[in-house]
């Protein structure tokens, strides 16, 4: 078991007051997760002391700076268990990450009237790109359903794969249901259908073991932000053959082997898709935000929120107005969107905030999910290795609190 | 309780005194908030010298946009025409008596959006109507 | 003047010892700058005090980590005397600026046989985003030569002028030569036949007084890093009218104004072209350099600079067997570009590196520039506000002692 | 003066003993690195044993690059061929008696990149075989 009040110790935010007398509790890391001091602290002392451009610098201080950049992500490679870390390429985020596959892969890939299969329950990030290509390409969209308790419906998506995909993508785990989707399974079957496999991992790789190779996926995706690294930096992984075959996206530094005025041979796995000065002192925090979850372990990490989510999803049902929406605990990682009869969300969000407590309201970028269930917006708590029991108690009575109010 | 969910907002939300549609208008406008599902509608009776003889809101939203758009009608029954139009941001923030953040903003401020867009006749409400 | 014995306290690298003894002597400000200690303290507070994810969060923190996130945007509009902050969108660094106005704005509006306009002395950065297009799209690329005192030949720019370009797209420094080109001459010529323009000011908005109303530009990118921010983060500046025609980039989210399950509707400026959670701490980071560099002046550094070119070049040429690149301190940015008879660039640079000075040897990502010298690669010092005629002392006396080594 | 540049490799690259071009020869392969422009061409002479009975080198390039080659073509002349298959950059880093950062690998590298390649008979010289 994570030992919870040492692990709060690690990230100076907890102790942050929002008004004098008031701890912050912080039940959004769905959005972003916070960090720890030595994540802070790598970044810190890169700038400090090794701050320098990458790649073909002589120097010891670029020596020094591209060393701690590649060891990170040979950390990130065996964080996921990659087969190597030329397949792990940086970028901003997850929505870069798709992004690439969407213009490079999909674009040398796909054709007019090619079918993609996409879930209802998607971020954005893994609608909009495709929706782009749909109007530039004329492929098609299909939709796995979501069921009533927020399961993907793999009896349609089975009839979505005989009409012959060439791309399954989906979220590993929804942003707003927490559902923990088969992903072995639905990769196993796109690839049985003949369909390359995408994974949204942005919600998965920070809160469950995730390995690449018993996935079998052929491309994932996720950002260090929401596992207690920095913004600006994310990663696609993929399998070498498959990267290997793309053409390029972004144009620029690093990329190349070699350029005439007129014409350039593309560089090497990974740099062939990392364009220009890349995110350094992120790629190094990320590395920090790596060890640090390896130390403590991501089962250890999942059952920790596994806990945290039965006993929240318990004692919120038990509020007379509350609706929860997702699937059991069983089935869902430590998220829970609900709404309160008679108040909107933003108004739930915001006087929870008045005591000190983040929660986040909205459509979550996951608008059609929305639609679906009728909602325009929730209200979210989430949960990570840093949250207790007791913050759940306080979100618990801040919502009665809510209640008196709107009364 | 607390500031930003001060009675008079509660009050409004709660027992709005404007809210309807007014059949016949002179002046109809309707927009909405994506982010948060927010909506508001607006009709608007004018007397003949110009000034507001009446005004009705309808929608749906959180208890900022609907107590905003409720004690705008209140404000503004009675005014020139040509006043709404100089109606900005602060007035807004005035009449809610609190400060808010971007976001909420929004909420605040998307009744007076819907109703300039409304009294200058435009096919679109944007953001700069407010600013 | 500048106070630089003040200024250098402020850059925490400066205490570092490359080995004991031998201080750092930092000559690389052209690849990456280094941080002062306020820009390193920004990301270091937002992490610890403020980090959330932006827009749409309802939360104290999530408040203001987007009011952080946006005055940046505000001070940066400032400091290129940008109309509004809405033109100002954040993206990786130049590269992706770059690549953005070739995959947005271009691919809208070229077609086969039309005319891009680029000089040889670009680097890869705007040569390979264009190359990318010539092979997809067929459009032609123009070079306007460099003359063999590196400068750009604006007889033979006008000359490539008649043939009716769609796109002017050079840099405003180069980072070999030093060499400022005449941006609001070129830019003027540009418009008058009717193309639109992009600059590459990499180079200049770190450290010259950039002004994109005085040079009338539609483009501009930069990158954080060369100026005294972070990694991960820079600009695409360009014209309100010109970016709101533009498609949409990276799908996902924050980019949208509402989606469906198989449409959307893109989002206001900057936010169209922001997908996804973007480099919050990093725009923290790149207003506190704004707020570092104006605070001395532009003006300022750009003085200093000179002085310290003008010494260098000095020096430099004194040395037998040295050749430097480039035209005069007059037409010069604070770059030395040079050769020694007899010596790799590499070994140049390497065996300095054991005193502790830094320079970067190579093409520097200028290859046809190099090959148009017929080199492979040459040494390059390059100076920045924190630089002093004793460093250059330093290196000149490290470049004898390279001399006798292989005498 | 430093340990970088020990005087055997000023002295190799300054006076190579192995820089010049066998013909006839039974291998020859070429290479570059284009980041630093260093070029390096290898020729070679088996005897019937399949030893190498001669080596030269020959190109261009910074002192690491050169000094490595000639004391690669030292090493591996009266050598069997399926020896020098086995040499690997920690080899060529003893016979430097140096430690080199990641760049100037490549460049003390290039040269038994080139001579494998050439052994094996490959169309293309690739990193893997110097890993
Ligand atoms: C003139 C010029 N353009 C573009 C770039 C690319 O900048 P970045 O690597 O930050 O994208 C550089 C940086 O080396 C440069 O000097
Ligand atoms: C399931 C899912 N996919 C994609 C994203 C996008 O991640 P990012 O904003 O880091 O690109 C998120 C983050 O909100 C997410 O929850």
């Amino acid at each position: 078991m994570l030992d919870v009040n040492e692990i709060r110790k690690d990230f100076p935010i907890f102790q942050r007051e929002t008004k004098p007398g008031t701890r912050l509790i912080y039940l959004d890391s769905t959005a972003t997760s916070q960090k720890p001091l030595l994540v802070i602290e790598a970044m810190d002392a890169y700038y400090r002391r090794s701050n320098a451009n990458i790649h073909r610098g002589v120097h010891m201080l670029a020596e020094e700076a591209t060393s701690l950049y590649e060891e990170a992500r040979v950390k990130i490679a065996r964080f996921i268990n990659a087969p190597s870390a030329h397949q792990v390429i940086y970028t901003r985020n997850t929505t870069e990450s798709i992004n690439l596959v969407a213009y490079s892969w999909a674009r040398a890939n796909l054709k007019s009237g090619d079918l993609v299969i996409l879930t209802e329950m998607e971020h954005h990030s893994n609608l909009v790109p495709w929706q782009i290509l749909q109007a530039e390409r004329g492929i098609e969209l299909g939709f796995i359903p979501v069921t009533e308790d927020g399961l993907l419906d793999l009896d349609e998506y089975k009839t979505l794969l005989s009409r012959g995909p060439k791309l399954v993508s989906f979220t590993h785990m929804s942003n707003v249901l927490g559902t923990i989707n088969p992903a072995a399974e639905i990769i196993r079957l796109a690839h049985e259908a003949g369909a390359v496999t995408l994974v949204d991992a942005a919600q998965s790789v920070p809160h469950l073991k995730v390995d690449v190779q018993a996935l079998g996926t052929d491309f994932l995706a996720f950002s260090a932000h929401k596992m207690c690294g920095p913004t600006g930096i994310g990663v696609l992984y993929g399998k070498m053959e498959l990267l290997e075959a793309m053409p390029p996206f972004l144009g620029g530094g690093d990329m190349i082997k070699e350029v005439k005025l007129r014409s350039f041979r593309t560089n090497a796995l990974p740099y062939k898709f990392e364009a220009g000065t890349p995110a350094i002192a992120e790629a190094v925090g990320f590395g920090a935000a790596v060890d640090y979850l390896s130390s403590l372990g991501m089962d250890a990490i999942a059952a920790h929120e596994h806990e945290i989510t039965e006993y929240a999803l318990e004692r919120l049902e038990e509020i007379p107005g509350v609706n929860v929406f997702g699937p059991s605990a069983q089935h869902k990682g430590g998220v829970a969107a609900f709404t309160l009869d008679g108040v909107h969300p933003h108004d739930v969000a915001q006087i929870l905030d008045q005591d000190g407590i983040a929660v986040r309201a909205g459509h979550h970028c996951a608008q059609p999910l929305h639609e679906k269930f009728g909602l325009p917006a929730t209200s979210r708590a989430s949960f990570y290795l840093y949250n207790t029991k007791e913050e759940v108690d306080l979100l618990v009575s801040g919502i009665y609190k809510v209640k008196e109010l709107f009364g | 309780m607390d500031d930003l969910y001060r009675e008079v907002i509660i009050e409004h939300y709660k027992h709005p005194g404007y809210r309807g549609h007014l059949d016949p208008h002179d002046v109809q406008f309707a927009d909405s908030n994506p982010l948060c599902g927010d909506h508001i509608e607006i009709t608007l009776r004018t007397d003949h010298q110009g000034h507001v003889a009446d005004a009705r809101f309808d929608g749906r939203g959180c208890a900022i946009s609907q107590a905003s758009a409720d004690l705008l009608m209140e404000a503004i029954i009675g005014k020139p025409i040509e006043e709404i139009k100089q109606l900005n941001r602060q007035d807004i923030l005035d009449m809610l008596g609190i400060d808010l953040g971007p976001v909420r903003l929004k909420c605040a401020l998307l009744s007076l959006k819907v109703l300039k867009a409304g009294v200058y006749g435009l096919g679109e409400a944007s953001d700069s109507l407010v600013e």
